[in-house]
């Protein structure tokens, strides 16, 4: 690298929001940082007095430094694959019913508006359809469980 | 005791609400639209759900999503803050109906609250003052410029379904009623869904001065005093004190009357009836508020009273273990909104906070959900926090103010934060000249 | 009252001595080291010196530079805070001699009480109860043995000018008291400028509570009830609390015997009397502080008197404006201290923090002089900031801490908050079975 | 990497918000980073209650990004230059009595230990001595006035 590159590596940092730049060569690295965002850890629900005192543990606030916590682990899906969110508050499940079949299984091939499954919300069935033609590649909501909204619940890899 | 409950609100008061359920050992449950998962109440709460995408009719507003969230995540009881759903009659009966515990009044009562027509009726029933006019709607011109002329101008036409200094309007003389009639009935509807409208006196130089009320499901009333929220913008309270600076034979006047109108409808929960307050200390009933305040902080300095855990332990159904004369009021408070908007045109300056530092020490209370770092975000209201002193008199308050406010360090927005200080420094605030109208007129 | 007051201190006590000064009206000079330009003191104050290197000998406890401070910038009056130059009597008669008023006692308090055995003396003959003991400086091996063995072991042998917790060496037979007769000396000697000890009878599963005084020039005295300090690591205090969980009758002992040590000295200004207090309720004086302490917020929390305030304001020449029977004591308050240090192996952990959010909501008050980004320089104490909460009852108190610290956001050092959190969690603690060496019991 | 190099790499650290550069040869391996920093205005002095409600104005927060507000203006002196700063608090005097010449004035060559000027302190005379030979390029303080510890009161171009 040319000292006039450096340069404008400056600048480029200087005029930008990052913060750090870290590069290497051959078997090439390159690292960039933005500013830190705020890392706060839920708080650990509340018990009333224990009976010993613990020996100090679990700080409950993160001790390290932001950069390397993924705010949103869920959302890093891989970017091919389409994911189906739920659009509303509720219980998810796989079947119309307790004793019917599920809708879809992971491997199944879906069409666009098909059924993928249920989100009950205050009594009322909401059927979840597909906005692809695809393969369910991951159902990653387990039957009965609660969602919230924008939860994913279906990866699915499109299919032409 | 409730063992989960759902904070239905977003901001501070969602804060101050997880904050007084910790306290009480009670889980809390936030629901959040996609705009706050950064929020400091998202992060403090035990648990978090999203209901909807940033527009608050799809989340905050959805009162479908918000009881669903009630339902998957078991929470027994919801607490609405203000705003929102807070003064949803259909929202509390809906509650009801599932089975879940609406932290508040009765729907019924929301409902004749609601209606400002009710209210006053409701009022002048319990034998509270009550601001010369109509007292029922008005269906028509005539009708209107006959109410007029026998209360004199000015007179204020109002929509029933209004409040909270929305759908009013000045009207100085007959021509100006006459040019103003129908569209004061077509922004009535459009803004409260009804055409109702009446006609009450323009009190002029008044103060809007509320007494907080709280009562339990076995009749007891109390009042924890009164709250002077004169400075104004726009209608919207700036600046609240407690007490207020009034005579003492006006503010036993107003204890008692909102007392009277709790007792009357056979109130439950917090409430705040409030009032406007003339030059010669006539009190005049305008409406009730059937939720928690804004600024209600001021109330819980002088009192020590914590009104967020009441209308907890309330609506529970615990009997409140004081009676009136328990209630000691200690020292002065004041309460200083800080909005993220330019302090000299009022605009709304959403936007990241790159530096915060909030005011200590002695005397000194934030109600805040921001932090270092967070982005306001555009589609909710522009309060980023509440700071709150409290001193032994009103001067020391007025001083622990400029020195609280002058060491708050908010960049990245601007605030009103210089208002405050101005304020604080004008000598009609420092003497307690101000009315309703104070502010605007010296801006 | 002083135009202008320079403030000789750092940290959260500059900050604290700052915003009194401000709210008393008075301007504020800082004097502060090259390694505190970046601190809330002297951004806040207005008007701030540099007197030096970060080393304190150089720049905090530079006597002539400070005066020198005072001298250039016109102030009247020097606030000494807590440590550095507070208790040195020297400091308070150049002062003197130079026409500054040294807020705090005279010089020749500062002296007594700074001589634990001077202090021991006046104590007994203000008929304030001691503790069993040599009362007097022991000069050989001889009559250490002789006195130790006339009180009985375990006892504790002292510096005579230690206090605060440093200069003493508990002893449990003939055998130690020879091994470390020598030792102790020149300890003292090293640590204090004096081989003056004495010995005291060891008070086992002692509590340490003190009381708050307060005089005034004119005789004065007033007593703002006690505070309980027995949460204490290396004999540094980390979590104290008013009003202690004592019967009354205790309560009242200590109140007076504090009293009856300042009313015979003739004191004047703030200073706190420090008692042990053992498991049948006998007390004993141990110390008389004659500054502010770390812990005075509890005591301000309880009682709603500005400490800091009074101390200028007697300092000026005021009088007392309350009697005893006008101090009221309401509800219960804790203060925890948040050190920047591993909270299982206590070492200090300077460095930047990070990210900064500060609990709020009501109750709580934070006295801290840091904020997000700022550097913690490795020179001074490892305290980041005091946390104050105040809530009707003890166990009220304690939910409130629970949910105060555990929203608490420090990162970028390590902290105390986890060791708070754990102490407010513990039986013994809740129940009250505590004593100055339970917590290192615990750990 | 020449000498010239590094002075340009300094100098635009410098002149930047970079906070750190790190560079490494060969494999090569390249690290830039900055850092924000604190803006806090000086509040302005409290004055009790005015007669008139001002306009609201001059927000005493400053309202910009922190990163262009330098921290310590005074610190900008061209480097080739010597600072001579202030040992102590004090009073700085330009001559040892009121009625006496100033020790030195612009333009004139010191030598190294010459006294340069006066900081009392509490009543003693601290005589100030030049570090270096060379030229007095600016008397930075006032005759009379208060200086702080650190403060810069000469700048003198060195001669060898």
């Amino acid at each position: 690298m040319e000292l006039e590159d450096i340069f404008r590596l400056i600048d480029a940092v200087n005029s930008s929001k990052i913060t750090e730049i870290e590069i290497e060569r051959e078997g090439f690295r390159l690292k960039i940082k933005k500013e830190k965002e705020l890392v706060v850890q839920q708080a650990p629900p509340q018990t009333v007095p224990s009976t010993a005192l613990p020996a100090p543990e679990v700080p409950q606030i993160v001790e390290e430094k932001a950069d390397d916590t993924p705010e949103e682990a869920e959302e890093e899906f891989p970017p091919h694959l389409e994911v189906i969110r739920s659009p509303i508050v509720g219980t998810f499940y796989r079947a119309p019913s307790p004793d019917a079949p599920p809708y879809v299984e992971e491997g199944d091939i879906v069409e666009k508006g098909q059924v993928l499954c249920i989100v009950e919300a205050m009594k009322i069935m909401n059927e979840i359809e597909s906005d692809v033609k695809g393969r369910i590649v991951k159902i990653l909501v387990e039957n009965g469980q609660p969602v919230e909204y924008g939860q994913p619940l279906f990866l699915i890899e499109p299919i032409p | 005791m409730f063992k989960r409950v759902l904070v239905a609100n977003r901001g501070e008061i969602a804060l101050r609400i997880v904050r007084a359920l910790k306290e009480l050992g009670i889980e809390s449950v936030v629901v959040f639209s996609e705009a706050d998962a950064d929020s400091l109440a998202v992060k403090f709460a035990d648990k978090a759900v999203c209901i909807g995408p940033p527009d608050p009719s799809q989340s905050y507003l959805n009162i479908q999503a918000i009881l669903s969230a009630c339902n998957i995540t078991g929470a027994e009881a919801v607490h609405p803050g203000y705003g929102f759903l807070a003064e949803n009659p259909s929202f509390a009966e809906l509650c009801r109906d599932v089975g879940v515990v609406f932290i508040g009044p009765s729907p019924e009562h929301i409902e004749v609250m609601g209606d400002k027509l009710r209210a006053i009726k409701a009022a002048k029933e319990a034998g509270v003052s009550v601001v010369p006019g109509s007292l029922d709607e008005v269906e028509s011109l005539d009708e209107a410029l006959a109410v007029a002329n026998d209360i004199g101008y000015p007179v204020m036409v109002k929509a029933a379904f209004g409040g909270g200094g929305r759908g009013m309007r000045l009207v100085k003389n007959d021509d100006e009623l006459e040019r103003v009639w129908e569209a004061a009935r077509r922004e009535a509807v459009a803004g409260f869904g009804s055409a109702k409208v009446y006609i009450e006196k323009f009190i002029e130089d008044a103060r809007h001065i509320e007494v907080q009320v709280i009562a339990d499901k076995y009749g007891n009333v109390l009042h924890l005093g009164e709250r002077e929220c004169s400075i104004q913008r726009r209608h919207q309270k700036l600046l609240e004190e407690a007490p207020a600076a009034i005579p003492n034979s006006v503010r036993k006047r107003l204890w008692s009357d909102a007392v009277k109108l709790a007792e009357h409808v056979g109130y439950e929960s917090a409430g705040t009836v409030e009032f406007l307050v003339d030059r010669d200390g006539n009190h005049y009933f305008i409406e009730m508020n059937t939720r928690v305040q804004v600024e209600h902080p001021v109330t819980e300095m002088i009192t020590g009273v914590d009104i967020v855990k009441w209308q907890v332990m309330i609506a529970a159904g615990e009997r409140l273990p004081y009676t009136q004369d328990d209630i000691k009021f200690s020292g002065w408070a004041m309460e200083f909104r800080i909005n993220a908007e330019d302090p000299t045109t009022f605009t709304p300056s959403p936007g990241k906070i790159t530096k915060l530092v909030f005011p200590g020490g002695p005397g000194v209370r934030i109600d805040s959900a921001v932090y270092e770092g967070y982005e306001i975000p555009p589609y909710y209201d522009s309060m980023v926090a509440k700071l709150i002193v409290h001193a032994d008199t009103r001067i020391d308050a007025i001083k622990r103010g400029i020195r609280a406010l002058s060491e708050t360090v908010i960049d990245g927005v601007k605030t009103t934060v210089p208002l405050h200080l101005a304020v604080l420094k004008d000598e009609d605030f420092v003497n307690g000249n101000i009315s309703v109208e104070w502010l605007e007129a010296r801006l």
